[in-house]
């Protein structure tokens, strides 16, 4: 792997950029692995990465039907923060957030993290309250949250409008500061480079097709579009497909899968300097680095898989923030796109063990999986490679279901009376 | 915007009228608590989350009646809708793409 | 008048001037100029900066498309907007305008320092470098790159101008108002289907209008465009100028926006700026044209090298000459015809270099004639000129090889890189495909689509016609009706073939090369092949690495030559590498125009109850509940809200309190099975629940977990009156229904919803019988204790009344037909006057309502909590076989210990708790604390001393314990207590 | 509240009026029921949605499979005979005449007016038809009288929402772009 640096960058520059290499090979499957991830996202290549670098577990294949990182790791509003109500979930993101924390130097690639603070708009009461408790158990979790006035938060964003005659006017914010953006397909070549350089073979479009379990009920390996590829560990980080690879296994899983909407304005001059949300309005927005406003929206109302989604949704997304940012409506909407959001009953992810041996499973993080990337790879990769959980996602569990221990974050944040 | 019949009105209306409400023909078991913890989970959370053909059920704001589809999930076009109450039908030759 | 506007040609009116500025400068177009044509016709080609390098740029097109002429236009206060294409935007009186992305100005651009360092900023350069030191990334690397963002600048003030949404069902929608458009509306129209034809361009025409020459039918080009449109109205087609289809959705679902305002000096009152169309056809015909492809050369983007069809635009629409002096790089026979009209029209054309070995003999003759130099099998290596292009260099190639170059002096370049149909919509679709050797062309479709003329790779007037009348033949079989062929005969027609390249070779060195693709975003052939040296193996990967495509053209200008250059270097068939999905929408849209009515006043709905204007004349302040807006408390001069409630409470526990409770959601359940339906769906027992008597009444989720309660009054054996909270209305009927409809549609049992037929008042305090008795006729009050109810009349009205408590007194709601509410409300305070009737909003309700323990859904309750963690066990009819969520309350983890429980707390210290503030057991533990609850509801009380309620691990055991609530400030000291800390044993309700 | 109120309205292109309250009846009765109660009420009680029956003064509009809406004069009480059919017909009526305000929409421009929140084809709509639908996100029952003669119950709170868009969609009309 050639270093990267200013140095290299220097040097390269000065012989025309001739000599860097690939970032990783595209590799043909070998017959067997000791662990075989399913899905090429950031989730799956970290997992792969670490499990090289910190269980020494180098033969491993990552499959994806698809381009690495053309699911959603490339469709998301790469929005970061941690601030979650539950101590399970606070704990789990903000070890992520230690993990990006630190990312481009782990990986020798600059994923832009980008510590510029987010902050939930709080519209009414009922916010307030939710809110508060977010911030209060946040900070007694030792997690970075802080509660703003309205005349706070408009001075930490100048665009926003905290008139009180709003529809839903501001009434004040938490703030989250070490929270921010990160370049959402860097992380996929970051990763996917520092794994393939530590020996982890990356296979890309060669569809996994089924689990194959093994007289005694274990995982044996994967059928694939490029034949059978035998392996000791099988662990799906496929998303919204993950159904439909664990039912190749036999399991039914509590997943739904829905297209959630994200969209660009043109790129201007710098405007906006944070992270906004806002859940009762249902939109977030950020300005990238290019300049460019991205702006998030909420799922539509079917499960589906085509990537599309309707205009009504985002209408009523673009209509939001300009309610909260008046000063956007003439600027003007360059690209919008789908991506597909698996959701579990209680919005929080299943990490763990499935209960067939040799296979584990990572999903439904609904819209919070790419702030949870580095810390759900690196969780994957100690799961997978003790065949036990770590105590940061032992809650995460299929079991929970049946016991009623759910990990309810939209529960506790949705109900308006 | 989808646009989906309605099988009591027997008119294909814009999806603006309409409600998403979940799989279909997951019906409430008869006697919940003969059911162990992970038969009452199954019933309550387990879904197919088809790739494809998909039984589901909608609600019509105009007529107000719930009623089953076969939409296929790929396409987001809908292979037929029936009325709430009838069996399952079976999955028609060439949906799969 | 600029020497470079022709006198009397054109669709622009001569007659008619119109100033404008950029940058300051006055400039002078006429009516019907683009920004672009106008200062083309005044000289002026550089009219931007690019975004990374700064480079100088004119404008390379005529259209939508535009990469390079972006400008800033306003007209007054909060009317700015940025990266508008100089080539759309239409002259208007006073129109202003600015250029972008430069400093100090626009001829001296100290950003362009950036393209002196060009080396540096390679693909993806910025993954590579700025990690060290780590501490430089938040301070210094991030800021610098996050400053240079951006092409303009972007509005600062909110918007006083409108959009509109409608919606449209039409039979046949025609996109692209071009030849094959407008034959495929002709076709459609005759059978008197409903056609809606639209065209991004301010006329109708498409390329007819850059041709005049051509003659259709014995008519010239312009003539026939006009005879035809005549028809088409005559025909009662929908014809729509200046509106683009931006996005195709599912279900011949179209998206239009129409601009309405910006074109014009002085728009009428009220009119909105823009209007979205939703359209739903039942056929779809894509007749959008193909787009004009650039070489990529060495020196490709400086101001004056223009795409040759652009040239032939503005010669054509705006009488307009590019240049007195234009050189021609073809690889396409379009751009030929191109030098032939700029020839005819006064311009000396330096020269045509056709890249390919052979031209076709009647163009060559056709130069010969014109006295113009043809170079064939030549490229153009690189030009020279800053602010203007100078001269190009010529070279022959063979094969390999490229011979020395030759310059030719010239004021403007024109290219050609052969024509790429336009796809956008159809890919919205998700239609799939194919490769035919030169281009992508629309292959499997999936929605009730055609697509005809050059945007499915014909070329040649003649073929277009023919192909767009088989189009609208096609969609009205389609919709079962069936049509005449139509014959179109062409004269003067332009018929084209040509080639499409790489990077064409350079004579100088190769490694200083800088052929521009992506022309906004400056990306270089260079740049795809280092991203493919990179391992980025897919067409998705590249783009994302080099962010070619990714400009605000949206690669219009860019995909098909980086995908040609990429596959070059991975050493594949183009379509094996693939081409970017095109997202919508098809042009930058405004937000507003995404927003239509949905802003201000008439964003999201606020409900209002009968007795709010008589909350608003009386100076409530308000709160957003759910949907609605309710009076929160009734200040008095000089009172905050603190004082205002505290004043609220005391009289009403003192005397008489009034309140509108009009938004409690309520359903009438009726019918013979009524009681069966009750007894399924909520916890509690209804059987022996008395006609007259009313009850408590709590809802689960299948789950188990608290989903809404509401009291419900037995009216009759086979009715419920039944109340939700208020926002739960909604949630709760549909709720009900599904179980009805779905599980036992064999019960006879109706809902209805009556949330909105009655207007609900709420009395309470001690004197609330004595006040409401006189009133009331229709009650026995011998038999009408606490929870009871009945029909009646109130204050000579028509009523439901309730006697029931939310508050711990004696209590009343009074339900009138909604009409009344004011009236009934009116009456009320008349004859509260001697009780000193006092009127209370939603938070002394829930203040009240806390001192006596009772719990709000949705505060104390977040859907994670069971009726025993709540303290409504009794709520609970065990004795029930099955209600809904009774199987969830026996799961192991409901049963278990240690769940959280809702207890109340007094503070030590008499200190007010902040409601979400989280309760611990040890205070001086190290963080992560552990957390064992929260307060979820926080007053001042009218006992003198605050009260909180709280979920708490196992709470109910530890009554009179003492725990901690750690602040920011310090550590609270608070006892658990029972949840009623008000009248505990209820005597005030007896009273 | 909305209906002493006065829209001023007065473009020719689209008139905005309100109609004063009449009596508003939900009536709910399984199909096989269906007959019995129309013969109590004296009407044939239609079955296909949208569709409407009418009889001395008293109207039905079919909503649903089992769902009606009966209008009548004030101060009638055309139930009166289906209460006393309840044992043979169990049903459920209930007086709905206070949960909406209706307003009429007349003129040339009236289906541009209702195609500005309106998703549904209401040019389709037969004339003598109604039906339950969406104007913006408001939930109304749009009857249609005449070819440009349309009435929209709406219910009585959303009535300053939807009178906003009009009021909006009114300029627009005016602006006539």
């Amino acid at each position: 792997m050639t270093r990267f640096s200013a140095f290299s960058l220097l040097k390269q520059a000065l012989n025309g950029h001739k000599g860097w290499r690939e970032q990783w090979p595209d590799s043909q499957p070998k017959a067997e692995y000791d662990v075989v991830i399913v899905g090429a996202g950031g989730h799956g290549l970290g997992a792969a990465y670490y499990l090289a670098k910190e269980h020494g577990i180098t033969n491993v294949a990552v499959i994806d039907k698809g381009w690495l990182g053309g699911g959603n790791t490339g469709r998301n509003t790469t929005i970061i923060r941690s601030n979650y109500l539950y101590d399970e979930s606070a704990k789990l993101y903000d070890h992520a957030l230690d993990l990006w924390d630190n990312l481009s130097q782990e990986l020798n690639y600059n994923v832009m993290y980008s510590k510029r603070g987010v902050m939930m708009l709080a519209h009414n009461t009922h916010d307030v309250q939710s809110f508060q408790r977010h911030v209060h158990s946040n900070r007694l979790n030792g997690v970075d949250n802080r509660w703003l006035t309205k005349e706070e938060a408009k001075a930490f964003c100048p665009p926003l409008n905290i008139s009180p005659d709003a529809r839903y006017p501001v009434v004040g914010a938490a703030l989250q500061m070490r929270a921010g953006t990160a370049r959402h397909d860097a992380v996929a070549w970051g990763y996917a480079r520092a794994a393939a350089a530590r020996g982890v073979d990356i296979i890309q479009n060669c569809a996994v097709n089924a689990i194959r379990r093994g007289p005694d009920g274990a995982v044996i390996g994967v059928d694939t579009a490029k034949g059978f590829i035998r392996a000791r560990k099988v662990a799906v980080s496929a998303a919204g497909n993950t159904s439909v690879v664990m039912d190749s296994a036999g399991l039914r899983m509590p997943l739904e899968s829905f297209p959630l909407q994200a969209l660009v304005s043109e790129p201007v001059k710098p405007i906006f300097p944070c992270v906004v949300m806002s859940n009762t309005v249902h939109a977030y927005i950020s300005q990238s680095d290019k300049g460019e406003l991205v702006i998030g929206s909420g799922t539509d109302q079917y499960t589906s898989y085509s990537q599309r989604g309707g205009l009504p949704l985002i209408e009523h997304t673009v209509a939001a923030i300009c309610e909260v940012f008046p000063i956007f409506t003439r600027m003007r909407m360059l690209r919008k796109w789908g991506g597909i959001v698996d959701v579990t009953p209680d919005r929080s992810a299943i990490l763990g063990k499935a209960p067939v041996e040799g296979l584990y499973v990572n999903c439904g993080w609904g819209t919070g999986g790419f702030k949870a990337t580095p810390g759900a790879a690196h969780l994957l990769a100690y799961t997978v490679a003790k065949d036990e959980p770590h105590p940061l996602n032992a809650p995460f569990t299929l079991e929970r279901f049946s016991t009623g221990r759910l990990i309810d974050e939209a529960a506790a944040a949705a109900v308006a009376h | 915007m989808l646009l989906i019949h309605c099988p009591y009105c027997e008119d294909t209306l814009p999806e603006l009228e309409f409600t998403y409400a979940g799989e279909a023909h997951i019906a409430r078991p008869a006697d919940p608590s003969a059911l162990s913890d992970e038969e009452w989970r199954d019933y309550l959370f387990i879904r197919t989350n088809a790739r494809g053909p998909h039984y589901e059920r909608w609600r019509h704001v105009g007529c107000g009646r719930f009623f089953n589809a076969l939409r296929d999930t790929v396409s987001d076009r809908f292979l037929m809708t029936y009325k709430a109450g009838l069996p399952r039908p079976p999955l028609p030759q060439e949906t799969v793409e | 008048m600029s020497r470079y506007r022709i006198m009397g040609k054109g669709r622009v009116d001569h007659s008619a001037p119109v100033s404008f500025t950029f940058d300051g400068k006055t400039y002078k177009g006429l009516r019907g100029d683009t920004v672009a044509s106008a200062l083309l016709a005044n000289g002026v080609h550089l009219m931007g900066r690019s975004f990374k390098y700064h480079r100088p740029r004119g404008a390379v097109t005529a259209g939508s498309e535009e990469p390079n002429a972006l400008i800033g236009t306003s007209r007054g206060a909060g009317r700015f907007e940025p990266n508008t294409r100089a080539t759309v935007q239409e002259l208007r009186a006073g129109l202003v305008t600015e250029s972008q992305n430069k400093w100090p100005n626009l001829s001296f651009d100290l950003g362009a320092i950036n393209d002196r360092a060009y080396m540096l900023f390679s693909a993806g350069f910025y993954y590579k470098t700025f990690m060290w030191p780590k501490s430089f990334w938040d301070k210094v690397y991030e800021p610098v790159i996050r400053g240079a963002a951006g092409l303009g600048k972007s509005p600062t003030e909110p918007d006083p101008d409108r959009y509109a949404s409608r919606y449209l069902h039409t039979d046949v929608l025609v996109v692209g108002a071009g030849p094959a458009g407008i034959a495929a509306a002709l076709a459609a129209a005759q059978s008197g289907a409903d056609v809606t034809l639209v065209d991004e361009n301010p006329e109708m025409g498409g390329s007819l209008l850059s041709d005049p020459a051509v003659q259709i039918d014995g008519k010239p080009a312009w003539d026939w465009v006009e005879a035809q449109l005549g028809r088409l109205r005559a025909a009662g087609v929908r014809l729509m100028t200046r509106t683009t289809a931006i996005g195709y959705y599912h279900q011949n679902m179209v998206g239009l926006c129409q601009r309405l305002t910006d074109h014009l000096d002085n728009p009428p009152k009220g009119a909105p700026r823009e209007r979205m169309w939703r359209v739903r056809a039942g056929q779809v015909v894509l007749a959008q044209g193909a787009l004009e492809k650039p070489l990529v050369f060495d020196g490709n983007d400086r101001p004056g090298v223009m795409l040759a069809g652009a040239a032939q635009t503005y010669l054509h629409k705006f009488g307009v000459r590019v240049g007195d002096n234009p050189a021609v790089v073809t690889s396409h026979d379009s751009a030929w015809y191109a030098a032939f009209d700029l020839a005819d029209h006064g311009a000396r054309i330096a020269a045509i270099i056709d890249t390919r070995d052979a031209v076709r003999p009647d163009l060559l003759e056709a130069a010969r004639k014109r006295g113009i130099k043809v170079l064939a099998s030549h490229t153009v290596t690189t030009t020279t000129g800053r602010s203007r292009v100078k001269s190009v260099r010529a070279a022959l190639v063979r094969g390999d090889t490229v011979g020395a170059g030759h310059d030719i002096a010239c004021d403007c370049l024109l290219m050609s890189g052969g024509w790429t149909p336009s796809l956008h919509l159809f890919s919205h679709t998700k239609g799939s495909l194919a490769w035919d050797g030169q281009t992508f062309l629309p292959d499997r479709k999936t929605e009730d689509c055609e697509i005809a003329g050059a945007g499915r790779g014909l070329w040649g007037y003649q073929p277009v016609l023919a192909d767009g009348a088989a189009a609208g033949l096609r969609a009205l079989a389609g919709l079962g009706r069936a049509g005449h062929d139509a014959c179109f005969t062409v004269g003067n027609d332009r018929p084209g073939t040509g080639v499409t390249h790489t990077e064409l070779p350079t004579d100088g060195n190769a490694g200083k090369a800088r052929a521009f693709i992506d022309f906004q975003n400056d990306v270089t052939a260079k740049d795809i092949r280092l991203a493919v040296r990179e391992g980025m193996r897919s067409i998705e990967h590249v783009k994302r690495y080099t962010t070619n495509g990714m400009a605000t053209d949206q690669g219009k200008m860019s995909n098909i030559n980086g995908l040609m250059i990429a596959a070059d270097a991975l050493g594949k068939a183009p379509p094996q590498v693939g081409l970017t999905t095109f997202r919508p929408p098809y042009t930058p849209t405004s937000f507003g125009a995404f927003c239509g009515y949905l802003r201000g006043e008439t964003f999201q709905l606020t409900r209002k109850t009968p007795i709010d204007p008589w909350a608003e004349a009386n100076g409530a302040v308000f709160e957003p509940v759910a949907q609605w807006r309710r009076a929160w408390y009734f200040p008095k001069p000089g009172e905050d809200m603190h004082a205002a409630v505290l004043r609220e409470c005391k009289a009403t526990r003192a005397s008489l309190g009034i309140f509108d409770a009009s938004t409690l959601g309520k359903i009438e359940v009726a019918g013979p099975d009524a009681v069966e339906f009750m007894n399924r769906i909520y916890t509690n027992p209804w059987t022996k629940l008395a006609p007259g008597r009313c009850r408590y009444g709590l809802l689960l989720g299948e789950d188990g977990f608290i989903r809404d309660d509401g009291v419900i009054g037995r009216l009759s054996p086979d009715l419920f009156h039944v109340t939700t909270t208020t926002g739960g209305a909604a949630r709760v009927l549909t709720m009900m229904e599904d179980y009805l409809q779905t599980e036992w549609p064999d019960l006879d049992v109706w809902l209805t919803s009556t949330t909105e037929q009655w207007a609900t008042v709420a009395l309470n305090g001690p004197n609330a019988l004595t006040m409401l008795k006189p009133l009331v006729q229709g009650v026995d009050w011998d038999d009408f204790p606490h929870m009871s109810c009945g029909e009646c009349t109130v204050a000579g009205l028509p009523a439901r009344l309730f006697r029931l408590s939310f508050t711990g007194e004696i209590g009343f709601e009074v339900n009138v037909p909604a009409r009344h509410g004011l009236a009934l409300w009116t009456a009320l305070m008349e004859a509260g006057k001697p009780y000193d009737i006092c009127p209370y909003g939603t938070e002394t309700m829930h203040v009240l309502r806390a001192e006596k323990g009772y719990i709000i859904v949705g505060q104390d309750t977040d859907g994670t909590v069971t009726p025993a963690d709540a303290g409504l066990d009794w709520a609970v009819c065990k004795a029930k076989k099955d209600f809904v969520g009774k199987r969830s309350l026996s799961r192991p983890d409901i049963v278990a210990k240690g769940r959280k429980q809702l207890v109340g707390l007094l503070t030590e210290d008499g200190s007010l708790l902040q409601e979400g503030a989280q309760i611990v057991l040890d205070p001086d533990q190290p963080k992560p604390m552990r957390m064992v609850g929260h307060v979820t509801s926080s007053y001042q009380s009218t006992m003198g001393h605050p009260i909180a309620m709280a979920v708490i691990e196992g709470g109910f055991d530890k009554m009179g314990e003492t725990v901690f609530v750690p602040m920011p400030d310090g550590v609270r000291k608070a006892r658990i207590t029972s949840t009623v800390f008000y009248d505990p044993e209820g005597l005030r309700l007896k009273a | 509240m909305m209906t002493s109120q006065k829209h001023d309205f007065a473009a020719a292109a689209i008139r905005i009026e309100d109609v004063a309250p009449t009596l508003r009846l939900s009536l709910r009765v399984k199909p096989a029921h269906r007959e019995t109660l129309g013969r109590a009420l004296g009407l044939d009680l239609p079955t296909r949605v949208g569709t409407r029956a009418a009889a001395n003064g008293t109207e039905a509009l079919c909503l649903g499979p089992d769902e009606w809406l009966i209008v009548a004069p004030e101060g009638t009480d055309p139930a009166a005979p289906a209460r006393a059919a309840y044992a043979q017909a169990p049903h459920s009526l209930v007086d709905i005449s206070d949960r909406e305000i209706t307003l009429r929409l007349s003129g040339p421009a009236v289906l541009d007016v209702l195609a500005s929140c309106c998703p549904r084809n209401i040019a389709a709509m037969p004339v003598g038809s109604a039906v339950r639908t969406v104007f913006d996100s408001a939930t109304v029952i749009l009857w249609r009288d005449g070819p440009t003669d349309f009435r929209m119950d709406i219910w009585r709170s959303f009535v300053p929402h939807v009178c906003a868009l009009l009021a909006q969609v009114q300029d627009e009309v005016m602006a006539d772009l």
